[in-house]
């Protein structure tokens, strides 16, 4: 097999994208300002770097919906850390470990009680938004406050050097990071195994358990990264920071090829769903759609991408199978009669 | 002699809640041999398998592997000795390549990251070595099932597996693939590897293996040289002495009251079918495990719609829709209790009456009293036990499970009901309660279909047998002429001469 | 531990549950037990109680309804739209109804289909058709509000009129849902069939189900029930737009679960649901009434679901798992 | 292993394409490609030059948005030559944020916004001025640099309501002010000028200031009914917008307190307020006709557009911060408000 399926589904969302850039440069007049372009790269990477988590729990069979709350909480943690002065390095590293220990909790609880992805990491996003709300800034009669970061060394995360946002940076070495890990390393060998046949990959020495649990914690930190920049961008830190980046992060995995059955895709496919997810949205505006019709095109997206998906899947399933089969056979025959005549090679 | 044995048990027992499963097994396999391992259902061949390769614990006995004695308690103590199993279904991550799936948990590093190059040699190593026609990065997910096979048994080899033990590899292999695996395991041979080989075909025994050693009752009843052993001689040492017929009973056949089935063809699973099957009798279905039995009562249940061919109840064809035949009167316990029988959370109530709400509802609303009363008297009827109709039947013996789903069926006298492998995993008391019920509904007039792999079952209970062998009927048994030893000859398309009773 | 006293103690704990919550209440704010405030949270849970006695069905066969929320927006909108734009008669509200109702019965096609024939995971899906449902909503009303202005008319009495002088008319519709899907799932072939399906479909369709064509119904009266639910919020609030009832399929659900339901499907039942909705209804009430930030009460929220899940997950394993463990030993 | 690299190679340089058709065709940018900062142009609407303007409101539920787009509409009635667009940011301040980049891409000559969040569009707000495009915010104003801010009085309006209450009620009336969300403070200070004119004549005794996560009917009602049975005898329910006092009028009546006479003041007098004080469920609002506010803000608009001015040009704090004042609305006065307001009243029957 040559050209493996893999490439060919990353290949059909590049050919999405590049189609959509072509139609908006055309079309929509102030596209290709270099202002746009910096902003779909920066909403792109917000989504992305979540997707980056998000795609290690996908293809080890699991799913987070528990981005948003993650997201909430560390970044309102760092908001006051900034807000109080510290120096950024060590408000990132303090929300990564935020972000990884509720990670950490989420693969414990699923493990540990052998509970559901999907219920539980939705309840426990709304756990961490409390955790968030305990956290922030509030003033003596308990009502909160909303506080701007002056910290100039923290804000410097939210600049650009001319013209490319930090985090779109921190987006593109973590993907090459992620690919690096899933594509070459063992950890991302027993990922894949652990998503498509956990019962097998178990009995072949695989620890299952503790893989899902470092799943989480992965996406849990790229959640807290996230959160950091944006917090930075946006001075500030408020309760709903992060809501409902849970789904578009699964979504966007899902429209790159990161299916929800586990061991597909990769990190690339994610950072390509990222950049189409946000190139839909930019790219509504221009023609002063109301914005209500982007959720009607991001709810279809996502059927679309998911019932194709399932077509995609099974249609190269069945025909890849069916073309094995065929040609195996007749093939293997031949050669094993030879062999089996002239003895071995 | 010690050195050239390569795996030697010394009388292996184990019994599970009191019964004897094995008794002193003294297993010998030598180096560099195709060993085969024949058996009927219960004849401890699989227990025997379980002990050597550490998924059971023996409760006394010892092993010797390649002479020295070793203590096998888990997968991974049988691994470390050079035993692996390749099972029926097998065990390979669809979404990895070859090379991936075959040092899967232990890989090869370099420098920290595993040895792409190095893992790929030594595969391609083994596929020159052996002669298999693999190429290392092939994903598995676009592999058909012989290559997969081929690349379980790579699995087992690259941790240098002295013994390689196959539990019935080419029961969902095609014909050319049987034969590709069959000049694998001769390749595998002739480089010292030794195979046991499990299985029911005889022409499979006669064409691939060396020796072969026949259990039965949970002992080693003989070791014979494959090549030269007559079938008969198998078929009789499986079976023991042929239990005296407990006379033969006449049913009542009810020439028009009939099921037939002309020229069924499903796929390349199914073709040239035809059969009648009567009311009053037994029909008992015979063959190897795949060779289509299920596929043929699904066809005429309903389950499976896409064949070719006519099937007809009294000259009239059934309708292809599960709900229209029950209405008509069918009734199906299906093979597989767990994921198709019964409702694990529900009551036996619940379980019992979910096929009789034509009867037990007026216009949709469900007569509470009619279905208690109903439900009490299949309980009473069939003594499934405890006799609490709220108890949810997860919780009941498979042995009861069994009789909730014949009892679903039973309690409304269905006109034509289908069973499919009925005593597997039910004690010896509750079979034989079972075949009373199933008299009884014949007695009654009804048309009753029963697949079954059980020889005794097969020869003893049904009035006949037809038995399926790649895909055809391949003989019919009448007047109760079935004997174990011929139904198993003609699973494996050998024809015993007629008559003779051995 | 027979099935007598593993029944008994399902509503023994819930009794607990219940009498732990009052003791609290009864330090914190004794307020909470004024006839007023009890009639608040019976009004505010009669919505929840509605959606629950859907999704219960769309739950015991294995699914789940994301986009009720939203679809109650939905169907709410067009409803009150056709209703404003056709003169404010009751003619034109029974129209309006139709048309939210059969909105309502196409979202449950969808999410049918989807789930049974095109085996997609139904949270994905209807987390996408809600955010489709509420993009519609204010693509129809533009963004903005719509109001119910008609005090006169029956759309405004569904929820403003009382019977027998103190029952607000939501909490009577909530009872009388409640109990034609109670009396459905426990007394007829229908609801026998539910609980088959959801416990097991492949052997459900040896037993003459089409379990497929099932699901999709138990999709659709799911739809249905948040389409009524819909209405009868707009009655109460005199206004709907995109946003109305957002976020009420996470109560609904967690009322479900802690209702003794399971996610997989074949357990829970309308006494649970209810149950779950009134506790549910509670929290959310003590909550304010202990003056614990609003905010907060998604947090709780959040940590009841994973408590009850954990503790079905260990209860259902456990009558299951024990007993088997029994019988080997044995 | 070979097809990554390649699958990497490929994504490398279409998106470095990608990026250099953006640089390339804006052309213009030239220098350090940063922030495009260059003068408000002056566009002279009066005779024909287009004019692109956008309003970007809090959400698809914000209840005044409909009015104040009317006002506006109504300003730019007779040019055809300024489109005006609006957006709808879900009530989340990074959608806002978002939506304000896009703005600024598309090079609009200002921008409307009820900010979400006091400090979030700071810097986004500075990007737009700094691009030489006015940014005019209508009733939740933002702490940092831009070139107008306009709304209704709150802080008066708290402090008049005060007043007209202390008459109908005496002194030390226990009081709950149902406030608004924290991050809306900076803006919403009618709570402020209640409890100023509280604490200065001690008309009243403040029991609690309670905050609400978002001001809608139900949530309104709900707290409502809390503080109802928190504190047995209440006097005063004052609260900061109408909907919040439609939700404690059904509370009440919910509870059979009706008649009890506890006064309910609302915010801003939508209609359904002004229907409920005519029927006597609520006591007053402070009533403003958002119109004006949309009317007001698209006439400074388009005099700063021809202008070309905007805060950086002017280089201090606001230009404009307009206060239009609010009226207080009782049952006396509520007939003849009625007829006069914009707000759409057709659904009551006066």
């Amino acid at each position: 097999m040559k050209i493996s399926q893999k490439f060919i589904r990353k290949l059909i969302t590049l050919g999405l994208i590049v189609i959509l850039f072509a139609i908006f440069a055309f079309t929509a007049p102030s596209f290709l300002k270099l202002r746009n372009i910096q902003e779909i790269l920066r909403v792109a990477a917000y989504t992305g770097i979540i997707c980056v988590g998000s795609s290690f729990v996908l293809i080890g069979g699991g799913i987070d919906l528990s981005s948003g709350g993650i997201i909430c909480f560390s970044g309102i943690v760092a908001c006051r850390l900034a807000s109080i002065g510290m120096p950024w390095p060590v408000v990132l590293l303090v929300a990564v470990v935020i972000g990884a220990a509720c990670g950490y909790f989420n693969g414990w609880l699923i493990t540990r009680f052998y509970l559901n992805d999907f219920i539980t990491t939705l309840a426990t996003g709304f756990v961490f938004t409390g955790f968030g709300l305990l956290a922030i800034l509030k003033d003596e009669s308990g009502t909160l406050m909303s506080q701007e970061i002056k910290n100039k060394g923290f804000l410097l995360l939210g600049k650009h050097l001319n013209g490319f946002y930090y985090i779109v940076f921190v987006w593109i070495i973590l993907t090459v990071i992620a690919w690096f890990i899933l594509s070459q390393t063992r950890y991302g060998l027993h990922t894949y195994a652990m998503g498509s046949n956990s019962k097998s990959s178990e009995m072949s020495g695989v620890n299952v358990r503790k893989m899902k649990v470092s799943t989480f914690t992965i996406c849990g930190a790229c959640c807290a990264v996230a959160a950091v920049f944006t917090v930075a961008y946006q001075t500030t830190a408020y309760l709903n920071l992060g809501s409902g980046m849970g789904f578009n992060a699964v979504a966007a995995c899902v429209v790159g090829g990161v299916m929800l059955g586990g061991g597909k895709g990769d990190a690339v496919g994610a950072f390509l769903g990222a950049i189409f997810m946000t190139l839909v949205n930019n790219g509504m505006y221009k023609y002063g759609l109301d914005t209500s019709w982007q959720y009607v095109f991001q709810g279809a997206v996502i059927l679309i991408a998911i019932m194709s998906d399932a077509g995609f899947a099974a249609f190269t399933g069945r025909r890849l199978r069916a073309l094995a089969e065929k040609n195996n056979a007749e093939e293997a025959l031949l050669e094993a009669k030879a062999k089996a005549k002239g003895g071995n090679v | 002699m010690e050195n050239e044995l390569i795996l030697r048990t010394e009388n292996i027992c184990k019994s599970f809640n009191g019964i004897q499963v094995l008794k002193n097994v003294n297993l010998e396999i030598k180096k560099g041999e195709i060993h085969a391992l024949m058996g009927e259902n219960g004849a401890g061949k699989s227990t025997i398998i379980k002990i050597i390769t550490g998924v059971y614990t023996k409760d006394d006995g010892e092993i010797y592997i390649d002479g020295q004695h070793v203590q096998i308690n888990n997968r991974h103590d049988a691994a470390e000795a050079g035993i692996s199993v390749i099972y029926q279904e097998l065990s390979l991550v669809p979404e990895l390549t070859v090379t991936e799936n075959i040092f899967l948990g232990h890989e090869i590093m370099k420098r920290g990251l595993p040895d792409r190059k190095e893992m790929r040699r030594q595969v391609q190593e083994l596929i020159d070595r052996y002669g298999f026609i693999l190429q290392p990065d092939t994903l598995v997910a676009t592999m058909g099932m012989a290559q997969r096979q081929m690349t379980e048994i790579l699995k087992a080899l690259s941790t240098e597996a002295k013994l390689l033990i196959m539990d019935e590899p080419t029961t969902s292999l095609s014909a050319s693939e049987t034969e590709q695996l069959f000049v694998t395991m001769e390749g595998l041979r002739e480089r010292g590897t030794s195979i046991l080989y499990i299985s029911h075909r005889l022409e499979e025994i006669y064409r691939v293996t060396d020796r072969l050693t026949i259990m039965r009752n949970g002992e080693i009843v003989g070791v014979v040289d494959s090549k030269t052993v007559e079938a008969d001689t198998v078929t009789s040492m499986m079976i023991g002495h042929e239990l005296e017929k407990t006379g033969v009973r006449v049913p009542k056949i009810n020439k028009d009251h009939y099921i037939e089935v002309k020229d069924l063809q499903l796929g390349n699973l199914l073709h040239g079918i035809n059969f009648k099957a009567y009311g009053g009798e037994i029909l008992g279905i015979g063959g190897l495990v795949g060779s289509g039995r299920t596929e043929l009562v699904s066809c005429i249940y309903g389950t499976i719609k896409k064949y070719k061919g006519s099937i007809t109840l009294d000259g009239k064809p059934i309708s292809r829709s599960v709900a229209k035949n029950i209405k008509a009167g069918f009734g199906m316990v299906p093979e597989d209790r767990r994921t198709a029988g019964f409702f694990p959370q529900l009551s036996i109530l619940r379980n019992i009456a979910i096929s009789s709400y034509d009867r037990l509802s007026k216009g949709g609303i469900v007569n509470g009293k009619a279905e208690i009363e109903h439900t009490e008297k299949a309980i009473a009827d069939y003594d499934v036990r405890p006799h609490m109709r709220k108890l949810p039947v997860q919780n009941l013996s498979g042995g009861n499970q069994q009789k909730v789903i014949l009892a679903r069926w039973l309690s409304r006298d269905v006109d034509v009901l289908i069973l499919d492998e009925p005593t597997v995993g039910v004690d010896v008391g509750v079979k034989a309660e079972l075949y009373v019920y199933m008299r009884k509904m014949a007695d009654k007039g009804s048309i009753i279909i029963m697949v079954s792999s059980d020889l005794a079952e097969l020869t003893e209970v049904s009035d006949r047998v037809l038995v399926l062998h790649n895909g055809t009927i391949f003989q019919e048994f009448r007047d109760h002429k079935a004997t174990q030893q011929g139904v198993l000859l003609a699973s494996s398309g050998v024809t015993a001469k007629e008559g003779e009773v051995l | 531990m027979n099935r007598k006293n593993l029944f008994e103690s399902v509503w023994a704990q819930r009794g607990l549950i219940i009498a732990v919550l009052l003791l609290i209440m009864l330090v914190g704010n004794r307020s909470f037990f004024s006839l007023g405030n009890l009639r608040t949270i019976l009004m505010s849970i009669s919505i929840y109680g509605i959606m629950c006695c859907g999704m219960l069905l769309a739950m015991l066969t294995g699914g789940i309804d994301l986009a009720m929320g939203s679809t109650a927006a939905f169907t709410s909108v067009i409803c009150l739209w056709y209703y404003n734009n056709h003169g404010m008669k009751d003619s034109a509200f029974v129209i309006g109804l139709i048309l939210a109702l059969l909105a309502a019965v196409a979202v449950g096609i969808l999410h049918g289909v989807c789930d049974a024939y095109l085996m997609l995971p139904s949270f994905v899906v209807t987390l996408a058709t809600s955010k489709l449902l509420y993009g519609l909503a204010s693509a129809i009303l533009k963004g903005s509000f719509i109001h119910l202005t008609n005090t006169e008319g029956f759309f405004y009495r569904i929820a403003n009129t009382k019977l027998f002088g103190t029952i607000p008319m939501p909490i009577v519709i909530f009872i009388i849902v409640a109990i034609i899907v109670g009396l459905i799932l426990s007394f007829t072939v229908f609801g026998r069939r539910v609980y088959a399906v959801g416990a097991n479909r492949a052997a459900s369709e040896l037993v003459g189900i089409n379990s497929r064509i099932f699901r999709v119904g138990c999709y659709v009266v799911c739809s249905l029930t948040a389409c009524i639910g819909g209405i009868v919020l707009t009655s109460m609030n005199y206004v709907t737009s995109a946003t109305t009832a957002q976020g009420y399929e996470m109560s609904v659900m967690l009322a479900l679960v802690v209702g003794g339901a399971d996610i997989m499907g074949g357990y829970g039942d309308v006494p649970g649901a209810v149950f779950g909705a009134l506790l549910a209804g509670m929290v959310e009430n003590m909550i304010v009434m202990l003056n614990i930030n609003t905010n907060y009460s998604q947090a709780v929220q959040g940590v009841i679901i994973v408590l009850a899940v954990a503790f079905n997950v260990y209860n259902n394993r456990k009558s299951a798992g024990l007993i088997k463990v029994k019988k080997k030993a044995g | 292993m070979k097809k990554n690299k390649l699958i990497a190679l490929v994504i490398a340089c279409v998106l470095a394409a990608a990026m250099m058709a953006g640089c390339g065709s804006s052309g213009g940018a030239g220098e350090e490609a940063a922030v495009e900062t260059h003068e408000a142009p002056i566009v002279d609407i009066n005779n024909g030059a287009a004019c692109k303007m956008a309003y970007i409101p809090m959400g698809a539920g914000q209840e005044d948005f409909p009015v104040i787009l009317q006002g506006m509409q109504e300003a730019i009635q007779l040019y055809p030559n300024i489109t005006l667009d609006t957006y709808d940011a879900g009530f989340n301040p990074s959608n806002q944020i978002d939506l304000m980049n896009e703005c600024i891409t598309q090079g609009v000559n200002v921008i409307f916004l009820n900010a979400m969040d006091a400090t979030a569009l700071n810097s986004t707000i500075a990007e737009a001025e700094a691009a030489g495009i006015p940014v005019i915010t209508i009733n939740n104003g933002a702490s940092g640099v831009h070139t107008a801010h306009i709304q209704n009085t709150t802080y008066d309006a708290g402090y008049e309501a005060a007043q007209v209450i202390s008459g109908m009620v005496d002194k030390g009336a226990k009081t709950v002010i149902l406030d608004v969300p924290a991050e809306l403070k900076l803006a919403c200070t009618m709570g402020q000028g209640f409890e100023d004119y509280a604490k200065e004549t001690g008309a009243f005794e403040i029991l609690e200031d309670y905050a609400q996560t978002i001001t809608s009917i139900e949530v309104g009602y709900q707290a409502a009914s809390e503080v109802l049975t928190k504190y047995q005898d209440i006097d005063v329910l004052y609260c900061v917008n109408d909907n919040t006092a439609i939700g404690a009028a059904q509370a009440i009546e919910a509870a059979g307190r009706q008649n009890d006479g506890i006064i309910i003041w609302g915010y801003c007098g939508m209609p359904a307020a002004l229907d409920a004080i005519a029927q006597g469920k609520m006591t007053g609002t402070s009533y403003s006709d958002p119109f004006y506010e949309g009317y007001a803000a698209m006439v400074s608009a388009m005099n700063y557009v021809q202008l070309g001015v905007n805060a950086t040009k002017l280089g201090n704090e606001f230009y404009a911060d307009v206060m239009l004042p609010t009226k207080n609305v009782t049952e006396e006065n509520v007939i003849e408000t009625i007829r006069g307001t914009h707000w759409d009243m057709s659904a009551y029957n006066y």
